[in-house]
């Protein structure tokens, strides 16, 4: 049991595990299910619940437990129940037309990983030791992967799980630079990212009401 | 003493503007109190102002208001004070004519807000000639701005009234622009805003710096003042306002540029590069002759008075740009001369100008209309009025013996000397452009027998005109006030230039009047060895005598044996308005001869009944092409249009567009701005 | 200060008396060059003296302007003919004023004539104001360059100076500036004196006429005056012509036998000019209206040149 | 509920005057183990915010009875209006809550986190007549907010990591400003570069700097006035104080060279964006937006010149404007609620004769808007210009000069239109007590305040200039 201690075992772990969080990215670019897309976001929330629990555990930084924990609770669970069954009540599974289609996406999310990279070349520091220091450029390039989504959809609900994902990215950035934030500050992000869950889900049910539909891009009255 | 007399006027002016504000719902009071405060503050200003040109000294005010990141305070020196005197005393006979102006509009506008903004626009005059820095001056010089842009569109229900404003407040707003980023380049180079630290500083900048200033300050003032090419708000603005104001406006306020110019020129800078004169001889020149042209096509009597004034403002750019030139070429008597010549006609344009808008103000409300083909034969009714006119229009016209005479002899004589100041092809500028004064001259003359002419003489043209009454008593007093201002300036010339030692001992350390004044202050010389002279005085005292000698008895006589008998009319039966000349007509060989500037552009639409020998009704319309809107101002505007609304397309509405922007961006400053 | 006045009703003798005379003489010589007998040098002295004893007819439609021009017309005539020398270089008014003056007062009264012609409303007069307006405007810069030219020469606006700066250099007026500005004056001159080919002081026709025009509503001792001013302003403008550019015989002063001598030398160069005048007059036709600014602009250009010359030269 | 609201914001309004006081009094004052952290500048923005806040709460009494007589609450009788009521005025003091907590928060992450919730609970005020548009509106304020809050976290997250080997990371005290602002110097530069682009981004999205302005126009112009008058007033000052905030640290850490850079080029963009569209705009609220915009622009400029001139500049246009615009929102609600339209094209004129007070107080308002002397907003673009020219930005100089000019024309010739001109057959308005009051108020403070600053206030902007400029 000696390697379990062993920091290379873990940054090697933290390392797939940021790569699958990654490849997850990639294919929500893609994905074209709603309710699969959904399932992804909630196994790639998955993924970095447990990152952050591999780097408490190697850190011994026992409060990100607490944010493995509530990330468990709030992206795996609660968030993705509250989405399924918006879906179910507004019965929207049709497919989802990007405004760049799959491939081309692949290739510009491909693009941007690149960019993350970039950025986060320069926080390299080989001298510190500590892990998930490669785990930055995964945060960086979740965040513009997912910004990029953003943009390319043009369903209400899979923009705001696009911008869940941005923030999966922001927390893999939190956990992996940082090992987490002060507590309360978590606490209060966590509390926010659940109330933005829940804003949008509203406004998404009332665009659908008013609307009859929950394209954004057919959202094109007020120009100028 | 000064600043006493000084305060006390713009506290009363203050308190009029708030107290006629006030009794906003009581016309007749507000009337009242409105005119009564503005003519007892501009008398108290006038006092306090001609006793700070006499004592020749710098008073220092500070005004209690302000806060202390900015300093409100006021310095007059004689140029300050030269400047206030010509508004106090323009502004006296204005406000004792608005008393009887204003009185039909009771009841049916807001004389509060009237009297508000009229005594607040000559509130902010005065401290505009006086601010003592650059922010003080900018404020005060926008507020005017203001309160004259409310004074133009006072009666907003006419849409020109309206659009005329707007358009001033836009371009004078851009003016003040260029005037903030060039005190700005100044104070960044003295450390300061006061314009005492200013006094000679732009000669120090580099050459670039000195320019680009000077050109700031030139079109920053010249839109103010009506410099061409920047004037074209101004034949707009003025003839819309009420009469009073348009007095007001071309008499004084576009003064303002003037000042600025003045203070800039010969207190900011030092002996200028030559260039700098020529180019405000050469703009001045350009404005004086483009005034007078397009004045000549006007029947409307306010535009072709506010055309002039852009005339007038060319004259006094003319003795300014001479006045550089002397002074970068080392003649600072002959700048004197100049300076004088430009100041002097200064203040005689703000008499005369004021005269004639009130005049103008007078004929228009006898016979609401503006269009100067629907009136004539008022001299019969209103004779006050059309004497006071013709005074106007004699002094405007440069003649002999009355103000506009003298000044344009003294710019005269500046042009005359100015050919032996330097051996350069630039020298050839001043007899050119002496010629083309002289060309202005008579032009105005022209037109100034057109406008009394077509209003005042021979048949009434309408019914409006053919019942017209003489206007009420207070009216007459201002214009009369202003006329005995005219006539003392040109007789008085001698006396008055020493006026200007202080102004001239100040900014070109000469006192010129003495040389000026020449037997036993008979006559004014151009105070070189043997240059010419002139006596008004004595030319007026010519005309009395052999008036009195000769006329009157003779005339006398005469009319025992004079009978009234119709005016020859061709043989056709009686003459009526209709065979009248009109001013079309009379300014038609001009239109032609001018035509490649006018692009004139006639209709004539012609009914026949029985055979085209016999038209049973002709219509005829001619105009003429307003060159500078047409071929540098509206181009500009639709460019600016077009773009922006190409531009809208930025905000489309679609999310996804406005995401990108940010993402872009985003990516953008990560590869660029974070990586050192 | 006697001097003074004596020398001033010296030249205003000179004036009214020889104004009618210079009109005569070019009549008359007019007349013998086109072959006919002529009135008689004297006709205009008969001719005013007669309008003086008539009665007239003021126009119902006129108002005091009417009254006021004539007067006005003659006494600046009068004035701006005191400010010039004519037979001592020293011009009896010359304190009040210089060639800048004079040019102004005679503007000062083609305003009031201006004014005057509008008056009446008559058509004719308004046609004639408009017409006289738009030339004298446009004959000013062209006179005013070669007024510059003259000026310069001398250092100044003074007539005396001028003329006294003449004096001493009979062969002065062979420089080319010199010959450019005095053939410009002279364009000017015809224009400003209403002559052919600008403007022809004999017709009444109604659509040609412009000096004749304005005055067409005056009859008795106002049109007389304006007549005699008129014929003084032609003598002053030609004596201003001859006086600037050649002075010969000009006098230091007034008093003493030179005085005649004076006058002799004025009759002659008047007799010289107003024979060019003639010529001038008969070997053109009136031109159109709109042909004078071309001829204006010929004086003009001359104007100029006579500047540049004095710059190059 | 009316007057529940309009005491407890005369209550708040008093404790952020004694706050102010202490501040002057003390330099700085902190809270619970320095949980709560005041120095001038917040105490500064919490004044405004406060006032603002009073002043909205007043106006809406009238404003909201006025809605329901008209009926654009929904019907009576299904309960409809009440409970929009409710909502109104259970919203608004959480959101100025959160603004004032998000003032006085020593914590960054916990300043992020109010910031968060203004948004979150300004989207629903958006939302509230429940329009097609608002709905809209709300749903890009929701998105672009979020997107710009995720990178405001990004960057606050950055930053923390930047002083990480400073303080304990586990430490809630690792990103209080009072620690950071301490060792600011010694922060970790890359990630202070990093850090303040995503701040820059993020909280500028809240401030609507071009180019993330885009939610801007609409969320003002569908929001109900009181709450738009806040947005554009309080909320922009916010916005700005956290930029101002993370601009201290990284100028202390990297010189102010970088970040002022990135902040004229923002700015003068800000600007530039505005000019076009309030040229052709045809809808008054809209044209009010872009004017923030505008605002928001000019400030960051004041802020990226630096420099004792600029820092004053900043903090006096900051309390100028927040005085100026929400009098312009206000006078602006007047209007549209009295012609039910916001449309220039429908008003053809004549809102001074129409109704008196509101167009004279809005044609006041507006000239100060667009820099016209008397009234303040001159005096702290002059300075901004000054600090420009100073510190040889010409070129910014003539820009800011050229863009002011732009918005000059357009505001000046659409409102004006709008308020000039004969009324035609629109009925004169009624006296409207709670309104006419809020508006009379500010506008009187706004001509005095052109004229004499109190004392008090000046040296509250002074210090607060001074915490910017760090001496």
């Amino acid at each position: 049991m000696t390697h379990v201690l062993d920091l290379q075992f873990g940054d090697r772990i933290v390392t797939l595990m940021a790569a699958l969080v990654l490849v997850l990215q990639i294919a929500m670019v893609t994905q074209r299910w709603i309710v699969i897309h959904i399932r992804i976001f909630a196994a790639q929330s998955f993924f970095l619940a447990m990152i952050a629990a591999t780097i408490a555990w190697f850190n011994h930084a026992p409060h990100l437990y607490v944010a493995a924990a509530l990330t468990l609770a709030v992206k795996v669970v609660l968030v993705p129940l509250l989405f399924e069954r918006l879906v179910k009540r507004m019965e929207i599974h049709e497919e989802i037309e990007p405004i760049v289609n799959g491939p081309l996406s692949v290739v510009i999310a491909g693009g941007l990983t690149l960019v993350g990279y970039v950025v986060a070349e320069s926080f390299y520091r080989p001298d510190e030791p500590g892990l998930g220091h490669n785990a930055l450029a995964v945060a960086v390039s979740l965040f513009l992967i997912g910004f990029f989504t953003m943009i390319n959809r043009r369903k209400a609900l899979t923009q705001v799980l696009a911008l869940l994902s941005l923030e999966n990215g922001l927390f893999l950035a939190a956990i992996s630079l940082t090992y987490g934030m002060p507590m309360i500050v978590e606490l209060g992000i966590f509390f926010d990212v659940l109330v933005a869950a829940m804003v949008l889900g509203i406004l998404v049910y009332r665009i659908r009401e008013t609307f009859e539909s929950v394209d954004v891009s057919r959202l094109r009255r007020l120009r100028g | 003493m000064i600043a006493e007399l000084f305060l006390s006027g713009i506290i009363v002016w203050l308190t009029g503007a708030m107290a006629s504000l006030v009794l906003w719902r009581q016309p007749a009071t507000a009337r009242r109190v409105g005119c009564g405060a503005a003519l007892a503050g501009s008398l108290l200003v006038l006092m306090g102002s001609a006793a700070a040109i006499f004592s020749g000294r710098c008073t220092e005010i500070n005004l209690p208001f302000g806060n202390p990141v900015f300093s409100w305070a006021i310095r007059m020196d004689p140029l300050s004070a030269f400047f206030n005197v010509t508004l106090a005393a323009l502004a006296a006979a204005v406000s004792l004519y608005s008393f009887g102006y204003l009185r039909p509009m009771e009841g049916r506008r807001n004389l509060g807000a009237f009297g508000f903004f009229f005594n607040l626009l000559l509130l902010s005059l005065a401290l505009v000639f006086s601010a003592s820095n650059a922010f003080f001056f900018l404020v005060v010089w926008e507020v005017m701005a203001l309160t004259a842009y409310c004074l133009i569109s006072f009666e907003h229900d006419e849409k020109e009234a309206r659009s005329a404003g707007v358009l001033f407040l836009i371009m004078s707003h851009a003016g003040t622009g260029l005037l903030l980023i060039a005190f700005l380049v100044l104070s960044s180079a003295s450390g300061s805003l006061e314009f005492s630290s200013f006094h000679l500083l732009a000669s120090r900048l580099s050459p670039l710096q000195q320019g680009s200033v000077f050109l700031l300050f030139l079109f920053g003032f010249g839109v103010k003042a009506g410099l061409v090419p920047v004037h074209i708000w101004l034949p707009k603005a003025h003839p819309v306002a009420p009469s009073n104001v348009s007095a007001l406006m071309s008499g004084i306020v576009i003064k303002a540029g003037i000042y600025g110019m003045a203070r800039v020129f010969f207190d900011f800078y030092g002996p200028p590069p030559l260039w700098m004169g020529t180019l405000v001889l050469g703009l001045g020149v350009a404005s004086a002759l483009l005034g007078v042209l397009y004045a000549l096509m006007e029947h409307d009597l306010k535009c072709l008075l506010a055309w002039h004034s852009i005339e007038n403002i060319g004259i006094i750019l003319m003795g300014f740009g001479a006045a550089m030139m002397f002074r970068s070429l080392g003649y600072a008597n002959l700048a004197a001369l100049a300076l004088i010549a430009a100041l002097y006609h200064t203040f005689n344009h703000a008499m005369f100008k004021g005269l004639l808008f009130l005049g103008a103000g007078s004929v228009v409300q006898a016979t609401h209309t503006r269009n100067m083909e629907r009136m004539g034969g008022l001299v019969r009714h209103m004779p006050v009025t059309a004497l006071c006119f013709l005074v106007g229009a004699v002094a405007i016209s440069g003649l002999p013996p009355l103000n506009g005479f003298v000044s344009e002899w003294l710019t005269y004589q500046a042009l005359l000397a100015g050919f032996g100041t330097t051996h350069s092809l630039t020298r050839l500028m001043f007899p050119i452009a002496g010629s083309l004064l002289a060309l202005t001259a008579a032009l105005a003359a022209a037109c100034f027998v057109k406008a009394f002419a077509i209003p005042f003489l021979a048949l009434p043209r309408s019914e409006e005109a053919a019942d017209a009454q003489e206007v009420s008593f207070p009216m007459r007093a201002g214009m009369v006030v202003l006329v005995l201002g005219c006539v003392a300036l040109g007789l008085g010339a001698t006396w008055f230039v020493r006026v200007f030692d202080p102004i001239t001992q100040q900014a070109l350390g000469v006192r010129a009047s003495s040389a000026l004044v020449m037997a036993r202050g008979w006559a004014l010389s151009p105070g070189a060895t043997h240059g010419g002279t002139i006596s008004t005085a004595g030319i007026a005292l010519f005309f009395l005598l052999a008036g009195a000698a000769f006329a009157l008895p003779l005339a006398m006589r005469w009319r025992r044996r004079s009978v009234s008998g119709p005016a020859w009319d061709c043989g056709l039966p009686g003459l009526t308005a209709d065979n009248e000349y009109t001013a079309t007509a009379f300014s038609k060989p001009l239109r032609m001869i001018f035509s490649a500037l006018y692009r004139p552009r006639r209709e004539i639409q012609a009914e026949y009944e029985v055979s085209p020998y016999y038209p049973s009704a002709i219509r005829f319309e001619s105009e003429i092409e307003p060159t500078f809107e047409k071929h540098l101002y509206d181009p500009v505007r639709q460019w600016i249009m077009a773009v922006a609304n190409r531009m809208k397309g930025i905000q489309a509405g679609s999310i996804n567009l406005y995401l990108a922007y940010i993402f872009i961006t985003l990516i953008l400053l990560l590869l660029f701005g974070v990586r050192a | 200060m006697m001097e003074r006045l004596i020398e001033n009703a010296a030249q205003l003798f000179l004036l009214l008396a020889l104004a009618p005379l210079v009109t005569g003489v070019i009549r008359t010589l007019k007349a013998r060059l086109q072959t006919r007998r002529g009135p008689g040098i004297l006709q205009p002295y008969r001719d005013l003296g007669k309008l003086f004893g008539k009665g007239m007819v003021i126009p119902e439609t006129a108002s005091w302007i009417f009254a006021a021009t004539p007067w006005v017309v003659f006494f600046s005539t009068v004035l701006a003919g005191l400010m010039i020398p004519m037979v001592a270089a020293e011009a009896p008014l010359g304190l009040f004023g210089g060639v800048l003056a004079v040019i102004y007062l005679l503007g000062l009264s083609r305003f009031f004539l201006a004014l005057s012609g509008m008056d009446s409303g008559s058509s004719f007069g308004g046609l004639g104001s408009s017409r006289e307006m738009t030339i004298s405007a446009l004959a000013e810069p062209a006179m005013m360059l070669a007024i510059f030219t003259v000026a310069i020469g001398a250092g100044s606006t003074s007539l005396t100076e001028i003329a006294g700066a003449a004096i001493g250099q009979h062969w002065r007026f062979l420089a080319p500036a010199q010959m450019f500005a005095f053939a410009a004056l002279g364009l000017v001159l015809i224009a400003e004196t209403g002559r052919i080919p600008v403007d022809n002081p004999a017709t009444h026709l109604e659509l040609t006429m412009i000096h004749e025009a304005m005055i067409l509503e005056y009859s008795g001792p106002y049109l007389a005056l304006i007549e005699w001013a008129a014929s003084i302003k032609q003598l002053v403008l030609m004596t201003l012509l001859i006086n600037c550019f050649w002075p010969f015989g000009l006098q230091p002063t007034w008093f003493g036998f030179g005085a005649l001598q004076g006058i002799g030398w004025l009759l002659a160069k008047l007799l010289l000019l107003s024979c060019a005048i003639v010529l001038l007059e008969t070997v053109n036709a009136k031109m159109r209206l709109f042909r004078v600014p071309e001829l204006l602009a010929v004086a003009f250009t001359l104007g100029s040149l006579a500047l540049v010359s004095t710059f190059l030269f | 509920m009316e007057s529940a609201n309009l005491v407890g914001f005369g209550a708040v309004f008093l404790v952020a005057v004694a706050l102010a006081a202490r501040v002057l009094a003390a330099g700085t004052v902190s809270l619970a183990k320095g949980f709560f952290y005041t120095d001038a500048l917040s105490a500064l923005v919490v004044l405004l915010t406060a006032s603002v806040a009073l002043v909205c709460a007043t106006y809406s009494i009238g404003y909201l009875r006025d809605d329901q007589q008209s009926g654009a609450l929904g019907d009576d009788a299904s309960g409809e209006q009440i409970a929009q009521l409710r909502m109104y005025y259970t919203l608004t003091p959480l959101f100025v809550f959160s603004m004032l907590f998000m003032a006085v928060a020593n914590n960054l992450g916990v300043m992020w986190a109010a910031m968060e919730i203004t948004t979150l609970v300004s989207v629903f005020l958006v939302t509230f007549y429940g329009k097609v548009t608002s709905l809209e509106a709300a749903w890009k304020y929701a998105i672009i907010g979020g997107v710009g809050l995720s990178m405001a976290l990004f960057g606050t997250l950055v930053a923390y990591y930047a002083g990480r080997g400073l303080t304990g990371s586990a430490a809630l005290s690792g990103l209080n400003w009072s620690v950071l602002a301490q060792h600011a110097a010694q922060l970790d530069k890359t990630s202070m570069r990093l850090a303040f682009v995503l701040v820059l981004m993020g909280y500028g999205t809240k401030a609507g700097l071009a180019p993330m302005h885009t939610w801007k126009p609409d969320a003002y112009s569908e929001a109900p006035v009181p709450s738009a008058a806040i947005l554009s007033s309080a909320l922009l000052n916010c916005a700005l104080y956290c930029l101002i905030r993370f601009y201290i640290l990284t100028s202390r850490c990297l010189g102010a060279e970088y970040p002022g850079r990135l902040l004229l080029l923002f700015g003068l963009l800000s600007m530039g964006v505005s000019v076009p569209f309030v040229l052709v705009q045809k809808n008054f609220r809209r044209l009010l937006a872009y004017s923030t915009i505008d605002h928001a622009g000019i400030m960051a400029i004041a802020l990226g010149l630096g420099g004792a001139l600029g820092n004053l500049g900043l903090m006096l246009h900051m309390t100028f404007h927040t005085i100026a615009k929400s009098l312009l929102f206000l006078s602006a609600g007047n209007v549209s609620q009295h012609f039910r339209t916001d449309l220039f094209s429908k008003i053809k004129g004549g809102v001074m004769r129409a109704m008196p007070l509101t167009g004279i107080v809005l044609f006041m308002a507006m000239l100060a808007i667009i820099g016209m002397p008397p009234f303040s907003l001159f005096q702290s673009e002059f300075l901004i210009v000054r600090a420009a020219i100073d510190s040889g930005h010409i070129f910014t100089g003539v820009l800011f000069i050229l863009f002011g000019t732009g918005v000059f024309a357009g505001a000046l010739v659409h409102v004006g239109g709008m308020i000039l001109g004969p009324s035609g057959d629109t009925e004169m308005a009624g006296r409207r007590p709670w309104r006419d009051g809020s508006l009379l108020a500010l506008a009187s403070a706004l001509v005095v305040i052109g004229f004499w600053v109190p004392a008090p206030l000046l040296e509250l902007v002074r210090q607060a200039a001074r915490v910017v400029s760090g001496q």
